[in-house]
This record gives C-alpha cells, structure tokens and sequence, in this order.
C-alpha cells in the first residue's frame, strides 16, 4: 500500500542525523519533525531568521513576533538564536545547512526539480526554493510519485520551469525511496506492498533497479 | 543630532509618488504599520517596494495595493493577497519575482557598499537570463546587483534617539538588512529610549544606518497563520 | 549534538603542518590565547595564517613566529612585531598584505556561501594588479574573491554547549567573520554555558557556524597600548 | 608661523558639522576629537567595530576588550554601538561615514593619496587606509606641508606606490587650507602669519590662487 504523507515524513526522518541542521519547506516536510528518533538531536532552521524552532504554540505562548517561514506561529527552543534573513541565507549558501526537505512538482533523473511555476497559472513566486536547493548539501524532495492525472512526477527531463538543476540527492515518495544518481533515479526501498512493476509502471524517467529491492521498515 | 521626528506623517513627509521604498517585515511579522498608514493618508502613488511580501488585503501593503499606490513590487513571495492577484493579471501592476536568499542579500550588499557579487541561486533556471555567469570552486554562479531604494522603513522594538536599534525575535527578518540599505532609512519603534539605555553589544542595528526615529502608536502586530499546539 | 571538547589540546588536535588557519582577534583584542598555546605545545608548522594582525613579540602570533611555525601570514598591517620582520626581510616569512576592509570582507562573504563580489578598495593601487575590474554606478571595482581556512580559530566572551557565541565590547573583530567562515570553526570561550542561558536576540554569531567549544583558562588579555586620561 | 600639529587638529575641528560620523585616522587626526565645538555633536568610528568612541579610560576603567583601530585603550559614550570589523568596512564602503581625516605622505593636485609604503623600506601593511579612501564621501588629509628635507609633499604627480586615486578632497597643512578642484590645490587660507609667497614655494603641485587670501582665525 502507498505510503501516506505521514509515512513520506516518517521514512524520511530516518535519514536524519545528530547533530544535523535541517531546513524543512512546507507541506508533507513539516511533518518530519514529528518522527525525530529519540536519540538524537537535530536543528531546525527556519529560513526567515531562526535556529532551534520548535513546535507550534499553545494559545498563551502564541507571538506575532515569534513566526517561522511559513508564516506559522512558533516556539523557540532553549539554546536557539534569531537573526535576519540575509545572515539565514548567507548560513545556507555557506553549507552550513546539513539537509534540505522540500516538495517538488517535478524531478528529473539528472537531479533538476521544478517546485515554483506552472505557466499559465498565477505565479506566487519561487520564496526561498533557488536558494536552497541551489546551495543545500543533501536535498531530499518529499512528494509523491504522480500527479492528480496519474502521471509520473519522476521524469527524464522536467517539463516546468526550474527551481534548480542537478541538486536532488534523494527523493522518497508514496511508493519508494529513491537515490539520484549517473543520471537515473536509482530504487533502494519499495514502500510496504508496493511491487517493482507498480514502481516501473508509474516511473517515467530513467529507473535502475538493483537486485532484490526491500520494502521499507515500518 | 537631530534624528528623533513627532510621528509617522513627519517622518515620510518627504516621500514623493514615484520613490522607490524598502518596506521591512516577513509576512506581517515587524511590518512598520505606522508608516504605511502614513503612506496612504499622504496618497503618494506610482511607488516601487521592495518587500519580501506584499502584505494580505486588509493589512501591511495589501492595503496600499487597494489605494493603488503600488506600481511594482519587487519580492520573493506574494501569494496571501486577492487584489494584488487582480491587479496583476489586469496589468495594472508589476512584479518582479526574486529569490529569497538573493533578494535579501542583494539588500544586505547595499548596506555594505558592494555593488555586486556572486551566488549559485537560480543558475540554469530563468532567473538566470541576460545575466553573467562564472564558474567558482567548479559550481556556476550569477552575478547580482545590489539593491537601492530611496528610503527604507523598518519597524523596530526598541530604538535610541541616536537610532540605534533592537529587533525582537524573528522581527529582524528583512528589516535589518534594509535598514542598513537605505539612502534615506526611517525607523518606527515600540519604545523609544535615551542613549545609553540600550547595551552596546547588544544593538543589531547601528544608528549611523538611521536618518529619522520616532515611538509609533497602536500597534496591532496582525498574525497571518495563527498555529497552536494543545496545552501538554 | 557532541560540539564540547574538553580543552585546547583536544580541539586543535587535528589540525596538522600545512593547514590554513583563520585566527580571531584585532591586535591583543580578542585572540584565542588557549589555542595558540596549544599550537605551539603541538609543533605544528608551515602554517598559513589568516589574522589581521601578527601580534608582538611575545604574545598572540608573535609567540608562533618564534617558533617558526608560520610560513605565510595573511594580514592587513604587521607592524609590532621585531622577530617577524626579522623573518620577512631574510625570506623565511611570506606576507600577503590586504586592506583591512577587503580581508574583513573576504573573510565574511566565505560565510555567506558568496565566492566574489567586488569594492572600490585598492582600484589604482598595485593591490589591483591582476583583478578583473568593473565599474558601477561610474565608479570603479575591484573583484575579490572570499578566502577560504581550513579551521577558524575565535575566543568569545560567552558560548553555549551548542555552540552560540557572545562577545564583549570591541572583541568582535575579525573573530565574528571568522567564526562563520572556517571549514572547521573552533571556539574558545571564558564561559561555557548551558542551551537557552543566552537570550537567542543577543548571540552574535549562531552556533550553526561552530564545530568545537570550550572553556578556555588563565586568560592574560595582555593590552598593547595602555593609553589613560587622568581621573576627572 | 606655521601650525603645530594641534594647530592643524583646531583647524579641521572647524570642518566638523553636527551629526557628522567622523573617522579619525592615527596621528594628527587623533588629535582632532579635542576641538570639537562645543555646539555640535559628532559621534567617532572606530573601523575595528565600534561607534560612540570615547576619550581614553582612567586607569580603573581601562578594559582589554575596549579598544580603538589604533589598539589603545578607551572608552564609549552613551548611545555608542558595537560590531565586527567586517560591518564596520562596510559601513565606511557604503558611504554612512561623513568624514574621514587622515595623514599622508603625499598628496597629487588629483587627489590621489600615498601613505602606506616607501618602496625599500619595511613594509607594515596598508590597515584600513585604502578601504577609507576609496570610499569615504568626504575625505580631508592633515599633514606637514614639507617632509623632513624640505620638499613639497603636494605634488603634481604622487612617487610613493598609491592608496587610493583622485579621493582627497581637502588638506589642512602646516602652511594652509587647501581644496582639491579640477585638478589643482586651491588656496583657501593661510597658517597665521605665513605668506603665500612662501606657500607657492612649497607647493609643487598646480597651486590656484584666486584674489586675497585670508589668514586663518584662531
């Protein structure tokens, strides 16, 4: 069965380690701060100006003072820091950051993701997106596989404007856990009854499969 | 020295439609909410603002949007306002869409005097179009401008009437760097204080960066996303 | 989350002959005292130093020069120190000298992750020689490139086991920059305290930046120029 | 009679206007901050990181970590600020510095500078110099008019290796008060009892001399 966004977020916070600084965007990678392992310690960054966010407030903590880059009331934890937005930006094009979790519309087998523009459509704008996927260490998009169409969002080449190119590292869908790499998207788990022909099927860009594929652990 | 003025309408007297203005804040977070009030009973038009956003509909600059004092942004993020949609399908306003880590540095390098500088941002993507690219350390790079604006309006929590000034928690977002960026820069604060009041090695803002300080009023500090967690 | 070490020896301990160094401090302000012992204790040479200054004879880099373990110096001015001059003239030393704004500069744009960006500093000067040129707004640039150190060395007022730094009065120096810059970023502080004992609104250079802390010991602080007024 | 050096410090005292944030080279311009009338109020920058610098601390104030770009001990007024010395480069890079006084070797009818380097002797490094030159709005040179064997140290053209091209706009010499326009000294006052005949001997730059000029009051 496809994982569901709780699932995308619960595999991908097994790739975290202590000690890391980690950027998470919005939407499925918020959730990943709720599967933190217990032993270890990790780092939010909130790319508007702050270290060591934490979790949403209670009514009475609640200050307009106190948001992260989605906007959201936050918390902050003891021994995080405040600072502005072009030291935030300057911390993460330094590499500082140690891992980088953001959706994506579309990835491409060569590590482009598009993530900010539909032509044609009302343009947001691309917030933080080039800037990190442009600067970050390990990028790991969470989405999933296809599209509301049921087409593949795992493509030989992206159709959509770029965010950025060659920077996606990982990427961990409904359906697996996939490392980008040589120009191909690279299958290392398969999620809990998902078969390889279900993966192939709905991949449309370049997919190596390696042997025997496990399925994840729950 | 004479930095301290009486309210926000003395402050931007000088403002003329047609200026280019730096407006400090993220989201509605440490917007100098005066100052636009100011703004619009003043009704200059045809500004340019550089803002990270451009406010909702009814706070922060969605309500100068709806005066049609705005003729560009220039931001990262602008997406919380229906109006500004209108107006720009319409054609009645332009937008100029930056990355974030690139807009808030090309701010910041105005600050420091550096008229340009390099960063991997938006290479191979159509941010990078007409723009020069050279290769670093085997990663490519474009070149970005510095930002002016005539004046920069930042809202503070506390400021000296030298124009020193301390931001509160995640206040400092935009505001510092265009603080700093300004060829004229206002400073409206929650508290105003005499000189020595503040610790030296605590200010985040120097005052040599401030032109004009004043103790704004009724401030309503709107939160755009009000997220709770349940009381443990 | 392990960033405390236990003391100098163990923070350096890694750092080998060859290794290019950024060290903290303005003249005898703010030097890690801590780790330039136990550089010396170690014996590594052929060092290339990036610090503003080479201090005096017997103190700060000075006490490294002695000991021949530097083979270049990267600075802006170097002037108190006999042993080093007596090493430049007869070729044992290599000096880079660089206007004190541009090595500050340089030193910062590392820790923005910004690789080159351009000032007017030293355009018609031998420093140019060499650089690409450009003008902006009908003034003339420099390009110059952010300097890159395998380890930063900085001694803060204050840090916590994460390794957030405060610092005191005019300490922060080139020390901030640095501390931000370094591949590997060691901090020696005169009090090490506990997460959320710094208010997250007063740190100076986020623990993001740092590697390795500790609390240094027997600080001299030695004074290079006592200059006094007489009591009123 | 020619200025002293507290002469010349008084006479460029007079160039301060209030709210001015003044650099003070080493030397000469040091001297300047005892002369500040009394009706203005300037605030000093220190380009090691600090704002408010004050005059030198007494014996129980002195503090190591307090001090200015010339590493002496001092001390900060109300309202003063400080900050690392890659802010405080960019501050005077950015033009936030009305005014910068500082002493040189020579001096070109251009406004070119030279005071960092005498080719064959030790070489102590350039400091802040060039980065204060090239980018200070104001920029006014105190100096003798002559070095020590008598020859004119505002020359048409600088032989000592540059700090900075057609920057100085003013100096105050022993001798007098000088603009820097359209390639030329300009006369504008002489020391108390020197006469211009004597300041045309010692200047061998393109010197302008237009009508009268006026002895500098006390």
């Amino acid at each position: 069965m496809a994982l569901d966004k709780y699932g995308i977020a619960k595999r991908i916070a097994k790739e975290l380690k202590d000690g890391y600084y980690v950027n998470l965007g919005i939407g499925i990678p918020t959730l990943v701060a709720n599967y933190i392992p217990e032993e270890i310690e990790v780092i939010f960054q909130s790319e508007n100006g702050m270290l060591g966010m934490g979790p949403y407030p209670t009514e009475n903590e609640m200050d307009a003072d106190l948001i992260n880059a989605g906007k959201e009331t936050v918390t902050v934890l003891p021994g995080g820091v405040f600072f502005d937005s072009a030291e935030s930006f300057g911390m993460i094009r330094a590499g500082k950051v140690d891992l980088t979790i953001l959706g994506a519309m579309e990835v491409a087998e060569n590590g482009d993701i598009a993530n900010w523009k539909i032509p044609g459509k009302m343009v947001k704008g691309m917030g933080g997106a080039m800037d990190l996927v442009a600067s970050a260490k390990n990028i790991i998009v969470a989405m999933q596989h296809t599209n509301p169409k049921g087409e593949s969002k795992l493509l030989p080449a992206c159709t959509l404007p770029l965010t950025g190119v060659g920077c996606v590292k990982k990427v961990v869908s409904d359906l697996g856990v996939f490392d980008i790499k040589d120009g191909a998207f690279v299958l290392l788990e398969r999620a809990p009854g998902v078969s390889v022909e279900e993966i192939i099927a709905k991949t449309a860009g370049k997919l190596i499969i390696n042997g025997e594929i496990p399925e994840m652990e729950a | 020295m004479k930095k301290v003025v009486k309210d926000a309408d003395e402050a931007i007297s000088d403002i003329q439609s047609g200026s280019t203005l730096m407006l400090g804040g993220f989201g509605l977070c440490g917007i100098p909410e005066n100052c636009i009030d100011a703004l619009i009973k003043k009704g200059v038009n045809e500004l340019t603002c550089i803002s990270n956003n451009a406010g909702v509909d009814d706070f922060g600059i969605g309500l100068m949007l709806k005066t049609r004092q705005v003729k560009k942004m220039i931001s990262s993020y602008v997406g919380e306002n229906a109006e500004f949609e209108r107006q720009l399908l319409s054609g009645e306003l332009e937008v100029d869409l930056i990355p974030q880590g690139t807009l808030a540095t090309r701010i910041a390098m105005r600050g420091m005097g550096i008229p340009a500088f390099f960063t991997p941002a938006g290479y191979g993507t159509e941010i990078a179009e007409g723009k020069e690219i050279k290769e670093f350390d085997g990663k490519m790079h474009l070149m970005e401008m510095a930002l002016q604006a005539d004046f920069a309006i930042v809202k503070a929590w506390k400021g000296d009437t030298l124009g020193n000034l301390v931001f509160r928690k995640t206040t400092r977002n935009f505001s510092v760097p265009m603080a700093k960026a300004g060829d004229i820069t206002i400073a409206e604060v929650e508290e105003l204080v005499q000189p020595g009041a503040l610790d030296p090695d605590e200010i985040h803002v120097p005052g040599i960066y401030i032109h004009r300080i004043f103790q704004g009023e009724g401030y309503e500090k709107r939160i755009e996303r009000k997220t709770v967690s349940l009381p443990k």
